[in-house]
């Protein structure tokens, strides 16, 4: 990777010049909270924030869109052509670029190519920026406090300056054209490790690190705990909403007032919906809350893992915020740490 | 003559009613407005409500007034609390109660009274006899309804207005395109006092009072607590509205009838009843258009109400461009947010016009805030006494020219309709 | 995976005289939500809810490119009314069109069944990971279904009656509630009396015109001898069937992966992404809807 | 299957459709009308041949399917529309009073204590034999519904199409917190607030949240709504749980009691 170092007072210069050809997206604040959105000047970027209400998903998978348009009274396709919005999205923590990394995998990955999600992703610059955890957070538990990969470009903060980590042509040509770079020194480089050391001892260390946990889920799943978590389910599906890697969708037919034309359009779902794997006849193939909270947990610690060797969760800790009656990974996690001291006694 | 003329179920009205006309020797011996709606007791329904619901629950009374009743109501807490709400949250008010104006003047005008004079059944075969008076007539109802999903967040049962102010504001952009597109309806709304101006009508004075908001120099829908029976010549401050104003049952309809306390007369109380009071303070344009079709107070020809509706839109056009300007550049004083204020109990009476006309929301409140006593006066339930007797006077002169039972039917149907009557929220 | 700044556009295009040159393969998989035109070439009742009907892609690149496994499903569109999973129960020696049979159970499949032959609708597909005919070669097999299970296993059935001297002992065990429920009765009745297929038809409720088998489809097969080293075991029915077919077959001493589960869930997408069919782990579309019973018993929740 | 079975009809005629209004403020009606750009479009599509707020046509013999506005409040009311579902193909319950009984459910308890209160000892007999308010469902069979008080004119124009068309579209299950987050306001329970958002059904896009207003559940309670769960959170955020139960009420009065 290739690495460079820019005074923090360049950033408005290189947000303006994304500008000029991009639609920039970034934290600002809102309420009593920040939210990713469309910006109109540098000054809007708020990048001490800790934790957007919900993730840069929406960017790649809007939660409403149109697949396609047809023809009812015929049952054809008719020409559809979505032009993608090339867009940058600034200020990206590391647990959203990894989670973008897992929808790669779950939407781009395998036999069938979502064209939808490939198109967006494909117009999408993502920044980097490097964060400090706040009390939720435990992306560092799933190897999500680090980005790999995923990025054009990552601000590391360090102090006076940032330490970019380059991975794109098209994202270096605009800083470097827009920003006086430099090549890091020492200094900077000490300093770099510094700040990655003073991230990762910040962790909230009460949230118990379980490195078996896929396992677990598998061991422990017909323990009552999940009937007791599954019991305190408001099925409000916000978690998925605000979650960085929720990405199931229902399909659905909208026809035009007129009732001759229509779109096929696709809209987010979750499977902490109670229909969610309902089929015609009444049959429910995961009832009540306690099947479907410990589904959710069971594709996010297990199921993602044992096809592609990470964990869906990222750690982002959004769902430890929304969920009204504390249902969370962490919870889960807690649950295991007490399992064990059980056994120990 | 001998006929016994019922209309179940009159149609293009809100609500139930049913209408009977007995004639027997040529004389008319019955006529009954039938409420036959069925009441939902909301009087009882927002007693033990907290204050911060009781608005939202009396906006339910009625669907094309659902503003009206919630500034009403808004306005009687206010009273009880002594909030002072900013200039620019009662201009913001005047807003939405205008247009609830566009939005029921529009569809009495247009989809309940013209089908009549139009020789149809209902307002869709316009869409073809006269597709330009359709659409515009269809254009006018929904910039109604799309200034008050603006101002009230939705067209029927407004969100954002609360005890002192409103939950969210549209931007100063936003006022300005509103205030265009009124301007531009403007002349469509000319033409509309013209068109209702040409339908003939029968030449009747009803014989009731007349009650409407009274201020001193302007015309008054919402900011006036004083109101005023013409010819009793009482005006009176909301609170005191029982000693002016007197409510009583009769069988035949769930809806309470009322009448002038000190007169014992029936009375009206609707569109042409602000226009005889407030003809001076007219917008301008407005003003010259009720000229132009002879509309000058005192008119007390029940059936020219549709044409007082329609110097109305007129007028509330000119007027909500006019504050859609002012508020655009912030030129009320303060802002939209609701003011604070401490919950006390207390009697207090709110007062509007609505569209229908006076409306009258008079609550207790406990010093929790809770509801102990309401007491909802709307205009229907004011106006159906006065208009069962223009009912029998229209049946005794058309009986006189010798008209023959369908015509004497319509006719009286006609009277019903031009009342603009609202049976929901009459019985409410 | 690094941006590339492309100004992309998302495009369906109607599908005209030629869109443009793109091989059959490339149009069934580019934008695999996007259904393709096919016209139902005959409708015919099998019971007085369910039909059979057969289509032909319009499109000729598509038709010769649309090949299928026994056991997979497509996804059918009706435009305006929305998409149902339904398998194909053509064989794939049958080629050129296409074969459901189709139960009215809601609104796509109810409005299905008002079409008629020469109507068009929309084909997506195929989907699935169907039965392992290639394992089956050679060998004996135990074909269970009951009730609308038989859809699927049509497709095997008649696969394996066209390369017929390919496999062992056949044998077909068949439920269904009532004589008028049963399904491709004629075709049945031809091989009852054939006599390289062993086929058991059984009834839950008799009538007076059922001289047949009374009782559930474990009875027949309890009494069936089998060489269960030989043989595979395939299941396709109602969800309570599954738990007591297996045990029989279990008893019979089939081994776990020989025995071949074909399991319904809700579907939207079909291929993996929407996430409505996952089985603990598993997605039903890609990953099944055919499962061995080792895999099934390795997926929290599948049964 | 409802009056999915219209255009299966060999003729495939057009549907007709009544309008049916029972006791509400007739604001659903009028949103049906508030649909003006699409008007024409959707009066295509059927043949309206009664609806006694807009035509003076009156109510015909047979019909196809019946949009019921309002809450069953009457014996006369209870009538009405059974004799619609016999006639019936499809029966559309429009707006919270056809579908929870909504607001007007709200004067379900001590009914009769309540007309005394506002007519005194005699209700007139105009006003029909007064029975406890009740949703459409509670006294025939519906086969759709457009919820929210008022409802949506957009919805409605779906329902419609539904009613006509067939649609595979599954309600929502959710509740309305998904809505919320999807939109990313905050959430009123952080300051103390309390909102319905927790136990309504999903679907409306959290309108009111949006403008700064709590839910009032005019949706009606979700088909899987944990009021126990809903208790907890208001404990958790320092909300009265006596303020939730009450708040309920308003437009869920007749599923609490049932439940
Ligand atoms: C792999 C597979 C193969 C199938 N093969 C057949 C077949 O050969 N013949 C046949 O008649 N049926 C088959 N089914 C069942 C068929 O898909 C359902 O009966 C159909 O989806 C019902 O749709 P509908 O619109 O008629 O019903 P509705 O009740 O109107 O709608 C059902 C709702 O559930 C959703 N849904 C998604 N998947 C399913 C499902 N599997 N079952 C029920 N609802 C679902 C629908 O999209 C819709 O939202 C199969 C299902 C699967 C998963
Ligand atoms: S887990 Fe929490 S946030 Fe998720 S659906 Fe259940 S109650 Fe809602
Ligand atoms: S499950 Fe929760 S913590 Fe994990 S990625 Fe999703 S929202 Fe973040
Ligand atoms: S409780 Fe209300 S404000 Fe909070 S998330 Fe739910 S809908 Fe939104």
């Amino acid at each position: 990777m290739l690495y460079r170092v820019m005074d923090k007072r360049e950033l408005p210069k290189l947000v303006r010049a994304f500008m000029e050809e991009y639609e920039v997206v970034a934290p600002v604040k809102r309420g009593g909270g920040y939210i990713f959105d469309v910006i109109e000047s540098p000054d809007e970027i708020e990048l001490g924030y800790t934790q957007t209400a919900s993730s840069p998903k929406k960017y790649l998978m809007p939660p409403t869109e149109t697949l396609m348009k047809f023809d009812a009274g015929m049952n054809l396709v008719e020409d559809f052509t979505e032009q993608v919005t090339p867009r940058v999205v600034f200020g990206v923590h590391t647990c959203d670029i990894n989670a973008m990394n897992r929808l790669d995998t779950a939407l781009i990955g395998g036999k069938y190519v979502d064209p939808y999600y490939q198109a967006r992703r494909e117009a999408t610059i993502v920044v980097g920026i490097s964060c400090v955890p706040n009390s939720n957070c435990f992306c560092h538990l799933w190897g999500a406090d680090e980005a790999q990969f995923g990025y054009d470009l990552f601000l590391h903060d360090i102090g006076e300056k940032y330490l970019v980590s380059m991975s794109s042509v098209e994202a270096t040509n605009i800083l470097e054209a827009a920003c006086e770079i430099s090549e890091a020194t020492d200094e900077d480089r000490i300093a770099f490790r510094q700040a990655t050391r003073a991230r990762q001892s910040a962790f909230n260390k009460d949230i118990p690190d379980v490195q078996d946990v896929a396992m677990l889920m598998d061991v422990f799943h017909s323990d009552p705990f999940w009937e007791e978590l599954g019991s305190r389910c408001l099925s409000c599906s916000a978690c998925a909403s605000v979650c960085p890697t929720c990405f199931c969708f229902d399909i659905r037919d909208v026809l035009a007032p007129d009732g001759k034309t229509g779109e096929r359009q696709r809209t987010w779902d979750a499977c902490t919906s109670p229909g969610f794997a309902a089929v015609t006849g009444g049959h429910n193939f995961r009832p009540t809350g306690r099947e479907r909270v410990r589904h959710r947990m069971y594709h996010k610690l297990n199921g993602f893992m044992v096809n592609h060797d990470r964990m869906l969760c990222v750690g982002c800790g959004r769902c430890v915020s929304a969920c009204k009656t504390g249902i969370n990974p962490i919870e889960v996690l807690q649950f295991f740490k007490r399992k064990g001291a059980d056994h120990a006694k | 003559m001998k006929a016994s003329i019922n209309v179940d179920h009159i149609a293009r009205i809100e609500g139930h009613g049913n209408v009977h006309v007995v004639i027997e020797d040529n004389e008319v011996k019955t006529v009954q407005m039938e409420v036959v709606e069925p009441a939902r007791l909301f009087e009882s329904m927002v007693c033990g409500r907290s204050f911060t619901e009781v608005s939202y629950i009396s906006s339910r009374i009625c669907g094309i007034c659902s503003a009206s009743h919630t500034v009403t109501d808004l306005l009687a807490i206010e009273r009880i609390f002594g909030v002072n709400v900013t200039d620019r949250v009662n201009a913001i008010r005047e807003l939405l109660v205008y247009g609830s104006y566009l939005q029921n003047h529009g569809t009495h005008l247009f989809v309940l009274a013209a089908p009549d004079f139009l020789g149809q059944k209902s307002v869709f075969p316009v869409a073809e006899i006269d597709p330009a008076l359709f659409d515009s007539a269809l254009a006018l109802k929904q910039l109604g309804n799309e200034l008050c999903t603006a101002v009230g967040g939705r067209s029927i049962h407004p969100i954002t207005a609360v005890v002192g102010g409103f939950t969210h504001e549209i931007s100063a952009d936003e006022y300005l395109a509103f205030a265009e597109r009124m301007e531009a309806m403007i002349p469509f709304a000319l033409a509309t006092v013209d068109l209702f101006n040409s339908f003939s009508v029968p030449d009747m004075q009803s014989a009731g009072d007349v009650l409407a908001m009274y201020a001193p120099d302007k015309y008054a829908v919402c900011d006036s607590r004083v109101a005023k029976f013409i010819d009793a010549d009482i005006a009176f401050d909301a609170d005191d509205w029982t000693d002016a104003i007197e409510e009583y049952k009769v069988p035949h309809s769930g809806a309470l009838f009322a009448r002038v306390r000190s007169t014992g007369r029936p009375y009206m109380t609707s569109a042409l009843a602000r226009i005889n009071l407030s003809w001076p303070h007219l917008c301008k344009q407005a003003k010259v258009a009720a000229a132009k079709a002879g509309l000058r107070p005192p008119e007390r020809n029940p059936f020219r109400n549709n044409v007082a509706q329609a110097v109305e839109l007129v007028d509330a056009l000119e007027r909500c461009a006019i504050l859609c300007r002012r508020l655009a550049a912030d030129e009320f004083e303060g802002s939209s947010a609701p003011v604070p204020f401490e919950v006390r109990a207390g009697r207090g009476v709110g007062y509007t016009e609505a569209p229908r006309g006076v409306v009258l929301h008079e609550l207790e409140l406990d010093d929790a805030g809770k509801v102990v006593h309401a007491s909802i006066i709307t205009p229907t339930s004011q106006n159906v006494a006065n208009m069962e007797d223009d009912m029998r006077q229209l049946a005794e002169l058309l009986l006189a020219q010798g008209a023959d039972e369908p015509t004497i039917k319509l006719e009286v149907e006609k009277l019903v309709r031009a009342y603009d009557p609202c049976l929901s929220c009459s019985v409410h | 995976m690094q941006s590339n700044m492309a100004r992309g556009s998302i495009q369906v295009d109607a599908l005209r005289e030629a869109p443009h040159a793109m091989s059959g393969e490339e149009m069934l998989l580019g934008n695999a939500y996007r259904p393709w035109p096919a016209r139902i070439t005959s409708m015919r009742d099998l019971t007085a809810n369910e039909k059979l009907v057969e289509m032909r892609f319009i499109d000729e690149r598509v038709r010769e490119a649309f090949v299928h496994e026994p056991g997979q499903f497509l996804e059918l569109s009706l435009f305006g009314v929305g998409e149902a999973p339904i398998s194909i129960t053509s064989s794939p020696t049958k080629q050129g069109f296409v074969e459901l049979c189709i139960r009215r159970a809601g609104t796509v499949t109810g409005a299905l069944h008002s079409m008629h032959a020469g109507d068009i609708v929309g084909i997506r597909g195929p989907f699935g990971r169907g039965f392992p005919v290639d394992k089956f070669r050679g060998h004996d097999v135990l074909i269970v279904a009951g009730g609308l299970g038989i859809a699927p296993v049509r497709s095997l059935i008649n696969y394996i009656h066209d390369n017929r001297s390919d496999f062992g002992k056949v044998t077909i065990v068949y439920g269904s509630r009532t004589p008028a429920d049963i399904m491709f009765r004629d075709q049945f009745e031809m091989w009852r009396h054939r006599k390289d297929f062993e086929l058991y038809l059984t009834v839950d409720h008799p009538d007076d015109t059922w001289d047949g088998e009374v009782g559930v489809v474990t009875e027949p097969m309890k009494r069936l001898d089998i060489n269960p080293a030989d043989t595979y075991g395939v299941v396709c029915g109602p969800p309570i069937m599954y738990k007591f077919v297996v045990q029989v077959m279990r008893e019979k001493n089939i081994d776990y992966d020989h025995i071949y589960l074909d399991f319904e869930r809700h579907m939207k997408c079909g291929m993996g992404k929407c996430g409505h069919c996952q089985i603990g782990h598993q997605y039903c579309c890609i990953d099944g809807p055919v499962f061995n019973y080792w895999e099934a018993k390795n997926i929290q929740g599948s049964m | 299957m409802g009056a999915f079975s219209l255009i299966t009809d060999s003729e495939r005629r057009v549907p007709r459709v009544v309008v049916v209004g029972l006791a509400s403020c007739f604001g659903c009606q009028l949103q049906i009308t508030n649909a003006e750009p699409y008007l024409t479009q959707i009066l295509g599509q059927i043949d309206l041949q009664y609806w006694q707020l807009v035509t003076s046509e009156d109510m015909p013999d047979s019909y196809d399917v019946a949009i019921i506005e309002g809450a069953v409040t009457t014996r006369e009311s209870e009538e009405t529309v059974r004799a619609v579902r016999e006639k019936a193909a499809h029966v559309m319950a429009i707006g919270a009073c056809a579908v929870t009984a909504g607001v007007t459910g709200m004067a379900a308890p001590g009914l009769v204590g309540r007309a005394a209160e506002v007519y005194g000892d005699a209700t007139p007999d105009a006003s029909g034999e007064l029975i406890e308010p009740r949703p459409v469902s509670a006294v025939i069979d519906v086969d759709s519904e457009v919820r929210c008080c008022p409802i949506d004119p957009l919805d409605f124009v779906a329902a419609l199409q539904r009613a006509l068309f067939g649609s595979n579209r599954s309600p929502e299950t959710r509740t309305l917190c998904s809505d919320c987050k999807r939109n990313e306001t905050e959430c009123f329970f952080n300051a103390g607030t309390l909102c319905l958002g927790l136990v309504t059904r999903a679907g409306c896009g959290a309108r009111c949240v949006n403008l700064g207003r709590p839910c009032n559940g005019c949706a009606g309670l979700s088909p899987d709504a944990n009021l126990k769960a809903a208790r907890a959170a208001c404990e958790t955020y320092g909300v009265s749980v006596s303020d939730f139960d009450k708040a309920l009420e308003m437009f869920n009065q007749v599923n609490l009691m049932e439940t």
